[in-house]
């Protein structure tokens, strides 16, 4: 299935770009996603351990398992107010 | 009252906005840009937020902050993009019969707001330096505009998001 | 800044006044009229200060304040005559570096001025009656307006104000 | 020595005027000037033990001594804000 995965913040300027498609299994949980991010971006790969990820707006957890069309973002550390 | 705008903060539409005949008491919160941190100049600041997550997170912090007080008024307004220093970031303001209940209300929303919804700030140093404030995470040198940049730490704001986390598989 | 005026509280005014390229927080605090007090309903309310009094000790509480927390702006001002539900009787603004230096001065003063501050509060009833307030004093049947009134009962305020009272003689 | 005293809210609304002069001996006490308030203006007499006094716009114990040419007043439990 097709993820796509939007950054922001620092996740976006390390990429370089404000989202990214990860072609992965069907049934992948948050931790997979973390780790292919990774792999396929390396800029990504040290803040990404600090990273949460949502899914459909909310906070989600590694064990989380992504459905095909899901919007899944990177949220690194929050500093609004 | 919910908002995410580009545009300098109306307080006064605020103050009107949670103004009620059955208010006693009317806190308003704003954050303000400061133009020194720990003796580091401040130019400008930019704020980014993830539009869709941050307005559902705002409406949720509303509607838990009524289950906790009996507000006579909410309103929650957050704006993005370039500030100049001593505009507001963020204003919350709060109406209660009692002033304790808006008082404790502002407060709760305000630090609520600043460890769970999906806003970034980005500092626009003075000497030329730009850098994402993300608490607990150093910033790696690449992700600096400049070379003389510090990241910031400090705890970790994402342990305590639990309440509206998805834990566990979906199917 | 300290004010006592028979206008309208110009909020915008006093968010400016407190405004400052070193505060990253500013607590505005509003004590508005309320319409309807244990079920009661008010018509509006009548404010009476001892002026020169009323002056000293407001000038006295952000003097203290700022000897509690590291103010970069405060302004307190009170509103006297008659005021109409829904306007604001009080205000007081506080800015400072960081939040929670903010909200804990702008509580102190406006807990602190409710205890010590001499200005008085006239309850002008939908039904009719009038009463003025004043909390552990019961008021005797001649002091009402109308017969139907009812004195408030609370807690004394007059016990905590020892700070800045005169005690012994003076000679 | 003549003592000018200042009435708000319920004691100049009881006392049907909002200041009251008194001739007292020179040296009279806060307490002094309370009971002679109380024996001049009767209807004074049921709210004056809950009235705080003020000289020179300072709270006042009842030991306090008051000099001729001071501003004294009559402070009722407050309920401003």
């Amino acid at each position: 299935m097709k993820v796509c995965i939007r950054l922001f913040a620092v996740a976006r300027q390390l990429a370089g770009r404000d989202s990214i498609v990860l072609e992965m299994p069907a049934g992948s949980t948050v931790a997979q996603l973390r780790a292919r991010l990774a792999a396929d971006v390396p800029a990504l790969a040290a803040v990404l351990p600090h990273i949460a990820f949502a899914v459909g707006s909310e906070y989600a957890q590694d064990d989380w398992v992504v459905s095909e069309g899901s919007e899944v973002a990177c949220i690194p550390p929050v500093s609004g107010g | 009252m919910i908002d995410i705008t580009t545009q300098p903060i109306d307080t006064a539409a605020l103050l009107r906005q949670v103004g009620s005949p059955q208010a006693g008491a009317v806190v308003l919160f704003l954050g303000t840009a400061r133009e020194f941190t720990h003796g580091r100049q401040t130019a400008s600041l930019d704020y980014e937020c993830y539009p869709e997550m941050a307005l559902q997170k705002l409406t949720a912090l509303e509607a838990e902050a009524r289950t906790r007080w009996l507000l006579t008024g909410c309103a929650i307004v957050h704006r993005v993009g370039r500030l100049e220093i001593g505009e507001a970031s963020v204003a919350v303001a709060v109406s209660t019969e009692h002033r304790q209940a808006a008082f404790a209300a502002g407060q709760w929303l305000i630090d609520t707001l600043k460890e769970i919804v999906p806003i970034w700030k980005k500092e626009n140093w003075a000497d030329g330096d730009a850098q994402w404030v993300h608490p607990g995470l150093e910033t790696p040198p690449e992700a600096r505009d400049a070379t003389r940049g510090r990241a910031v730490s400090g705890p970790s704001p994402t342990a305590d998001i639990s309440s509206s986390e998805h834990t566990g598989s979906r199917r």
